[in-house]
């Protein structure tokens, strides 16, 4: 893949439940070096301080819907980190 | 209907809400708080969910069902304080046949547990805090006595 | 608890009456009156059964279910006139494992079908009255504007 | 086995349903010469006038538990012949 001259994208990544309590924060507003994949975006946040309590390979949604590490992100696309669920 | 609720659920208006002259069997699954987990005395806990995603997500899992079996499916998971012996999610699958009613309610219990983005803060009776990890292994309670 | 009733089955007590605080699970079935039967439209039906054997006979389905899985059955029976739509058989399963909870609903309703000695009478909207016979093959039902 | 010299047994024979209205009674009481099968007291109720109907090999419980045709029935047994079953 070609890699673009330096255009970046917004993304808005959320955090719940343990994720959010360990970083503080529910959600962060984040601009990516395009192209950007989800693992990208990961990787953003675990280099924050206090970020590398997160697990290198959360699950994660993109938008509502389970994504993959590898999945591309768009602009304005909401990224969401997910703890290990526990409904039902 | 939402498939998330912050009110009790209510098995009998939700068979109700699937019943139809053509259906001969209801089958149902109800999620209950328990008392204990990984051995520790649960005192109180607390749904939560990242809500737009976990209605999506659900509406996906029911839509899978029904196109997979002759059937009608209504799924509610609550979120909120919830106390020991309420239900904390509800599934009922309606059918002309109760071999599609029972798959058809198994496969989306199932696939709530994996698929929908709901987590369980547990307050214990020792006063300590504990998000639930299913992932984790539990455990085993102490032994009575020892 | 009798497996039999004459009056309409509750789902919502029957599951309370197995609701305790250490089980996570509960699965139900319920088998529903149709309006049709073999192509033709059901106006009216009654249940009838051989009565002390329709009590043994599920107790001990109930005990095997109990035996086989951890969990508390509750099985009964409606008797008498139903109308379409009313529950005539109603089965909680209640347990610790929803696992154990599914597949003893399962064995429970599929063991009344074979081995409980009930008969139900149907009337059907022409006038004309039938005992029921799952072993005999059914009719398929008229085209619709054929 | 050797045969017995002489005796019978009483038992109660019930018909439901189908074969209730078939017959166009609920029970009989029969005395059977020992011994006594299922089948045997199948063969009698076939023998009655308008018996015919019933099937050669009905289902049959014998004291409330289901039973086989070649059970032996003792003095004072209830024997059901039971229609197809529609429980559920």
């Amino acid at each position: 893949m070609t890699p673009p001259t330096g255009g970046t994208i917004p993304v808005r990544i959320l955090l719940f439940a343990r994720y959010a309590e360990l970083l503080g924060r529910d959600h962060l507003d984040v601009a990516l070096a395009v192209p950007a994949s989800v693992a990208d975006a990961v990787a953003h946040v675990r280099a924050l301080p206090g970020g590398e309590v997160l697990p290198a390979r959360p699950l994660c949604a993109v938008n509502h819907a389970h994504a993959p590490l590898e999945a591309v992100l768009h602009a304005g696309d909401e990224l969401a980190l997910l703890p290990p669920l526990a409904g039902g | 209907m939402p498939h998330l609720s912050h009110e009790p659920l209510d098995l009998g208006q939700l068979v109700a809400s699937v019943t139809r002259a053509d259906r001969g069997g209801i089958a149902t699954f109800l999620g209950l708080v328990r008392d204990h987990h990984g051995g520790r005395a649960v005192a109180a806990l607390e749904y939560s969910a990242y809500e737009p995603m976990a209605e999506a997500e659900s509406a996906r899992i029911v839509a899978e069902a029904e196109a997979r079996w002759p059937c009608e499916v209504v799924l509610v998971h609550r979120l909120g304080a919830l106390r020991i012996g309420d239900a904390a999610v509800a599934v009922v699958a309606a059918s002309a046949h109760r071999d599609a009613a029972f798959l058809a309610c198994r496969y989306v219990i199932e696939e709530v547990k994996a698929r929908v983005p709901i987590w369980k803060r547990e307050t214990y009776a020792d006063g300590t805090v504990d998000w639930v990890d299913p992932t984790r292994a539990v455990a085993p309670p102490p032994l009575q006595g020892a």
